[in-house]
């Protein structure tokens, strides 16, 4: 049988590869979104095994708002990366230094 | 009919309300202003007196007491009052006003309205600060005093004004702050905001020991104490005369009132305890800064530490009778000691007012502080000249003069507890002394050193009047000091049956 | 669960403020551009009608519907006013400034008028998932506003770094929502206190799952360690966006926090108690200290908002209702104070110059005394000097720290305000003792002139009489 | 091992190989695909978990929108790959290591000690009959009835926001407008009429 544990390290394993690759990928935003989704992916995961353990419908309605709300925000966090792309050119992190104080 | 009027409430609103008027018409009309001014401390000041004439000197209970509720939810009240030891402190602040008005009539000639709005709002708070019954509203009026302070420094002061000014600023700031958690802690201990439950207060001994403290940096730096000095010399060589009146006159003797208003009376066995700190600092203050005066070579500086050397007497004056306690039973001794402090305080107010009004007089023809710019003042204004002299020797705690009651009184008092704090503190007449007539031989006497001193104008008819009322003030209390301590007296003796009683 | 038209009473002011922006969308589509002023306008009296329409709703007791999910009590009809008079001011000083520099269209409005109802979701939250989707609907309209200004790199930089921030931050409160949601088996916050009292699960997944609840809300409240993206965005984002950005978002916070943390949480008190005070002492020092070095003052105000923060936390952190409606006052009147420093911003800033440097505000006094005195009060109230509101708003919270026998916490508290107060006061030194370096006169629209004095005649007024305000926030706590 | 158990690591194994990959690769592009295998195999394990609705949904909007939107936007914007490399090799030590420890301390917390199967038993499989889509959208619009109407603005929201962001009206646009094309009538706007005279008269010489 598959336990409650294996799932929420799964999770865990997940989570933790995604803070990993915002650190490693601090350079590249296009990457740090697709992290940040991979958040959401081990967020779910533990929603849903908890979901099933519990026997409650709860986690899994969750799990449904957050991919709604993830899709509109990687609409709107799209729209920003090409507004700063058409004013910079360029969206290497690196290059946004405008903002220093 | 006076019980009838809010005449505590008359006398802070009168003058903010004057100002804020002032303020609202602006430097249109600067003449106006400047009467509207002057109509507006008088007539406070007029006011105020109706306090002394209706003032029962044979209580120790608070009078004119004004009651309203203010935050409900925090049982602070709008709540005022006046015993022995403040009323005497209100005269003395609408009364320096006035003086502070007249002397920056021609002087000032940016924003002239503003200024006089400035000093007056000043005078209202600081009234109020005196007033004030309730811990909040005090402190309230305690920190609202900066900012016209910061602002007439700041833009009417000198070169260095803004060094000065946020020095000052920070100083008092951080002194108060710490008196604010100490003020916060004993509402929860207490579930009041009133000072006079405080006093009546039980306290444990570390406890009174960290309010003691609190207070200690608020009042210290306002007195100001050796340590915490710093910031007054600054501050009074770059304000502008009638900042420096006020300031030398008046809000230092609000860290005095501190003492003798919170830390004595509600945390009597930790001043007992810390009375040798007080008292050392005090003493540090009458001889050190005495010393550190007679090398200045700007007068204002010179009158700056004066003034620190005389606060140190108020501080000693009250401290030294938890060491009268200590060595016998006779209360007389003490009451000596704390009234000796209030009319050192109620002098020096007139006594500093006086000489920085006359460094005023001075600086305004020749636009210098240095003592080595002057020489032989006496040949070209005898009348401004002889004003001087006498200031000085009141200063100097000339017999006759109020500075000599006061100072007489605190070293008659030490003799009660120690020998050699009587000596030491006596030791201050002949520096004293020293200063002050050193700085006025070079000043006023000896042969006219330049064009500039050989071209200068005697004194007008407006200053004349105000070095003239602050002389008659000055010899009134010097000959006849009876009137203040006798509506003091019954608050002095009920103050010290508390502080005697432990609250441990 | 059956459907009940009485559900929606209390609903009504999110409904109608839905109702407008969606108005606001449609009829924006048919304005020419110099009619713009007319969904301005509509904006405006929506909002001001909104606000009677919450108190027409307003009870004394607590309504919950919607199967838990939704919460109608004092706290929450206090702070949606709140939230609508400060959109309104902000909206208010905004307009000039879009004009001028190009920015005046419908869809300002419209996502303005959305992050309202994100806020007031927030603020009525009564479970996990509605306080996850109002932050979300708040954030998301956010992220749009502060890169509104398209063609500044410095807008689209700061929108940038605020979206990936941001997006992570929720990332970590989901995780702890899931854990916390793990060990009780409920989302709605009455279930969620009740499982955790009598819960046997052991605390530590508890806490686990708390930490990252916590971090959550640090970053969106912008406490230290996690406020990396408040001084760029505040300096970004066009300053009428960060002027509301200041402002209302805090108020949404403090809710989100009482709700998460008050209302859901409760049982935990003495775990995130340690955690606020560690996040409220950072928060007060870095925020304050660093403050100093800012040169912009954007910057600058966006560091004492950090520190403003803590000061926040510190009311809440003390667990009681004189703590809860401390850190409400303090929160509210921080909000209108900002919303005024970032109006003087407004005023003196003119199509291409922003007066965002610390040495544009020198002499302001010779330039417009009366807006120089109003930007005083503003800085002192931040400071927290008497006779303005602000001290009230300090003290207040130091009461309640002292009241649960954190008086240590109370003197760290009044230590770093005396450091703040070093740079809120060298603007008022820039402003009346040095000399402008121009002298031309401020220029300002009237509807401007007439909010910003109300605004700052406001620090002096609530200062001499907090009575009102502060009984008000109590019996919303309290009722 | 059951073969549930089986398909479990198997699955498992995959999704950690692919998301170790998205945050490895030196192209977006493929960090991009190496997330939709993620997603897949996601969907793998929510099905074994009898979540089949969100396993669908993940699979229909996440691959199906979300990641095709990430994909259309790596291709348009073309970026230096060489400069967003710089500081990976630089961070890679601290990156492990932060990771390394998260992970190590989640396991201490989500492990078996507190959610084995000593204290989370497996719940019975749920009968044949049972319909995951319908029990979620029972409640759905019933229970979740307020959050499923603020889901719907912040889409909304979604909408504006990226609308209002990037579009513009460029000056160069040379595209047709057909409503403009349709309005034009045959007077003025397509022909000129022009007078003249019916002949032209020879000049006489």
């Amino acid at each position: 049988m598959i336990a409650l544990s294996d799932y929420l390290m799964l999770g865990a394993i997940l989570f933790s590869l995604s803070i990993a690759g915002i650190f490693l990928n601090r350079k590249n935003i296009i990457i740090i979104l697709m992290c940040v989704e991979l958040m959401l992916l081990a967020v779910n995961m533990n929603f849903i095994a908890f979901s099933r353990f519990l026997d409650d419908s709860a986690g899994q309605v969750f799990v449904f708002f957050i991919l709604t709300v993830a899709a509109a925000e990687a609409a709107i966090g799209l729209a920003i990366l090409i507004v700063v792309f058409r004013n910079r050119r360029t969206i290497n992190v690196a290059d946004l230094d405008t903002l220093k104080g | 009919m006076t019980a009838d009027w809010p005449i505590l409430s008359l006398t802070i609103w009168l003058p903010i309300i004057g100002g804020a008027l002032l303020l609202a018409i602006g430097d249109r009309c600067s003449n106006a202003s400047r009467w509207m001014a002057l109509a507006t401390a008088i007539l406070t000041f007029v006011i105020s007196i109706s306090l002394y004439c209706g003032f029962d000197s044979s209580t120790a209970q608070m009078q004119f007491v004004e009651r309203a509720p203010w935050i409900p939810v925090f049982n602070v009240e709008y709540y005022l009052g006046v015993d022995g030891i403040s009323m005497p402190l209100i005269i003395l602040t609408t009364f320096i006003t006035i003086f502070v008005v007249i002397a920056g009539w021609e002087v000032i000639q940016y924003k002239p309205a503003m200024y006089m709005a400035a000093f007056l709002i000043m005078e209202g708070v600081m009234v109020g600060v005196f007033a004030a019954l309730d811990a909040m509203l005090f402190y309230v009026f305690w920190e609202t005093m900066l900012i016209p302070m910061f602002l007439i420094i700041g833009i009417w002061g000198g070169p260095n004004r803004v060094y000065a000014t946020i020095k000052f600023f920070l100083y008092t700031f951080f002194g108060s702050v710490f008196m604010l958690v100490a003020l916060i802690y004993m509402y929860f201990q207490s579930g009041s905001m009133e000072i006079l439950a405080f006093h009546e207060l039980k306290l444990g001994l570390t406890e009174q020991i960290f309010i003691f403290i609190a207070f200690l940096l608020a009042f210290a730096v306002k007195v100001p104490m050796w340590p915490v000095h710093t910031w007054l010399p600054d501050a009074h060589v770059e304000a502008p005369t009638g900042g420096s009146v006020i300031l030398a006159a008046i809000m230092l003797k609000i860290g005095g009132y501190g003492f003798l208003r919170f830390s004595m009376p509600i945390a009597p066995d930790a001043s007992q305890e810390l009375d040798w700190l007080i008292i050392g600092m005090s003493l540090i203050a009458v001889v050190y800064i005495g010393f550190v005066a007679l090398v200045q070579q700007d007068m204002k500086k010179l009158i700056a530490y004066s003034s620190i050397a005389h606060m140190g007497f108020v501080t000693l004056g009250f401290f030294i009778v938890f060491q009268i306690a200590a060595n016998s039973d006779a209360s007389g001794g003490a009451i000596l000691g704390i009234e000796g402090g209030m009319v050192q305080m109620v002098s020096h107010g007139f006594i500093s007012a006086a000489m920085f009004l006359c460094v005023g007089v001075l600086y305004d023809r020749m636009h210098s502080r240095q003592i080595s710019d002057y020489g032989g003042v006496i040949h070209t204004m005898p009348v401004f000249g002889g004003f001087m002299v006498f200031f000085a020797m009141a200063n100097a705690g000339l017999p006759g003069t109020s500075g000599f009651v006061g100072e007489f009184m605190v070293i008659l008092a030490s003799f009660r507890a120690n020998f050699w704090f009587a000596f030491l503190a006596a030791t201050t007449l002949i520096v004293g002394a020293a200063y002050t007539l050193w700085m006025v031989k070079r000043v006023i006497f000896g042969k006219v050193v330049n064009d500039k001193v050989h071209s200068l104008q005697d004194i007008n008819r407006r200053e004349f009047i105000v070095l003239g009322s602050l002389a008659v003030a000055v010899l009134v209390l010097g000959l006849w000091p009876a009137p203040l301590i006798e509506v003091m007296d019954a608050s002095v003796v009920s103050l010290l049956e508390h502080i005697k009683v432990s609250k441990l | 669960m059956q459907f009940e038209a009485s559900n929606l009473i209390p609903v009504a002011p999110e409904l109608y403020i839905l109702g407008l922006a969606c108005l606001v969308l449609v009829i924006d589509l048919f304005l020419d551009d110099e009619q713009r002023i007319f969904t301005y306008a509509l904006t405006q009296v929506g909002l001001i009608f909104a606000i009677f329409i919450t108190l027409s709703v307003g009870q004394t007791e607590a309504q919950i519907v919607f199967d838990g999910s939704y919460i109608r009590d004092g706290m929450s009809d206090v702070l949606k006013v709140s939230i609508y008079v400060i959109t309104i001011g902000a909206f208010l000083y905004s307009k000039e400034y879009l004009v001028e520099h190009g920015l005046f269209k419908g869809e300002y409005y419209v996502l303005g008028l959305f992050a309202v109802l994100g806020m007031m979701v927030m603020v009525s939250a009564q479970s996990f998932l509605t306080a996850y989707l109002g932050l979300e609907l708040l954030s998301l309209s956010l992220y749009a506003l502060v890169a509104f200004d398209r063609d500044s790199k410095a807008g689209s930089e700061a929108a940038m770094k605020y979206f990936v921030l941001g997006a992570i931050a929720s990332g970590m409160l989901l995780y702890g929502i899931s854990m916390i949601y793990g060990a009780t088996g409920a989302l709605n916050f009455t279930t969620v206190t009740i499982a955790l009292t009598e819960t046997g699960m052991e605390d530590i997944v508890l806490v686990f799952g708390l930490v990252f609840v916590v971090i959550g809300l640090a970053f969106k409240l912008g406490a230290v360690p996690f406020h990396m993206w408040i001084p760029d965005v505040y300096h970004g984002a066009p300053t009428p966006v960060a002027q509301f950005l200041g402002a209302a978002p805090k108020i949404a916070a403090f809710a989100l926090a009482m709700r998460l943390l008050v209302d859901g949480m409760m049982p935990l008190h003495s775990d995130w108690q340690q955690m606020l005070i560690i996040l409220a002492i950072l928060s007060m020092a870095l925020g304050n200290v660093v403050a100093i070095a800012q040169t912009n003052i954007k910057r600058m105000l966006a560091y004492s908002t950090i520190a403003h923060v803590g000061f926040i936390m510190m009311g809440i952190l003390a667990g009681t209702p004189e703590g809860y409606s401390a850190s409400m006052f303090y929160t509210i009147i921080y909000a209108v104070t900002s919303l005024g420093a970032f109006g003087i911003i407004i005023l003196l800033s003119k199509k291409g110059f922003e007066a965002e440097n610390l040495d544009d505000y020198k002499g302001l006094h010779e330039r417009s005394p009366w807006f120089a005195a109003m930007m005083m009060l503003f800085m002192f109230s931040m400071a927290g000097v008497p006779p303005t509101v602000g001290f009230w708003a300090k003290l207040f919270v130091l009461d309640a720290v002292v009241g649960v026998e954190l008086t240590w916490l109370a003197l760290v508290g009044v230590f770093f305000s005396i450091i703040g107060a070093f740079y809120y006061i060298r603007i008022i030194k820039l402003m009346y003792f040095d000399k402008a370096d121009n002298t031309l006169p401020v220029v300002g629209n009237l509807d401007t002139r007439i909010a910003l004095s109300v605004n700052g005649v406001l620090m002096l007024a609530l200062g001499l009489f907090p009575a009102a305000l502060l009984t008000i926030c109590v019996r919303a706590i309290g009722g | 091992m059951t073969p549930e158990k089986i398909l479990f690591y198997v699955f498992a194994t995959i999704l950690v190989l692919s998301a170790t990959m998205v945050i490895t690769r030196r192209d977006p592009v493929h960090s991009a695909l190496f997330l939709v295998l993620a997603f897949f195999t996601s969907a793998i394990l929510w099905m074994l978990l009898e979540a089949e609705f969100l396993a669908i949904v993940l699979v229909l909007v996440y691959v199906g929108a979300v990641m095709v939107l990430f994909l259309f936007v790596v291709m348009m914007l073309d970026t230096n790959k060489a400069a967003v490399r710089a500081g990976f090799v630089k961070m890679m030590p601290v990156g492990l290591i932060v990771a390394g420890v998260m992970a190590f301390e989640m396991f201490l917390i989500v492990g078996p000690q507190y959610f084995g199967l000593d204290k989370f038993a497996m719940p019975a499989p749920h009968p044949a009959d049972y319909s995951n889509t319908e029990e979620l959208g029972r409640v759905l619009y019933t229970v979740y009835m307020y959050p499923v109407e603020i889901a719907a603005v912040i889409l909304l929201v979604g909408i504006i926001a990226a609308i209002g962001l990037t579009m513009r009206k460029r000056p160069d646009n040379k595209s047709l407008d057909p409503s403009e094309q349709v309005k034009v009538t045959k007077g003025p706007d397509r022909i000129r009429v022009v007078k003249m005279a019916s002949e032209i008269k020879q000049e006489a010489k």
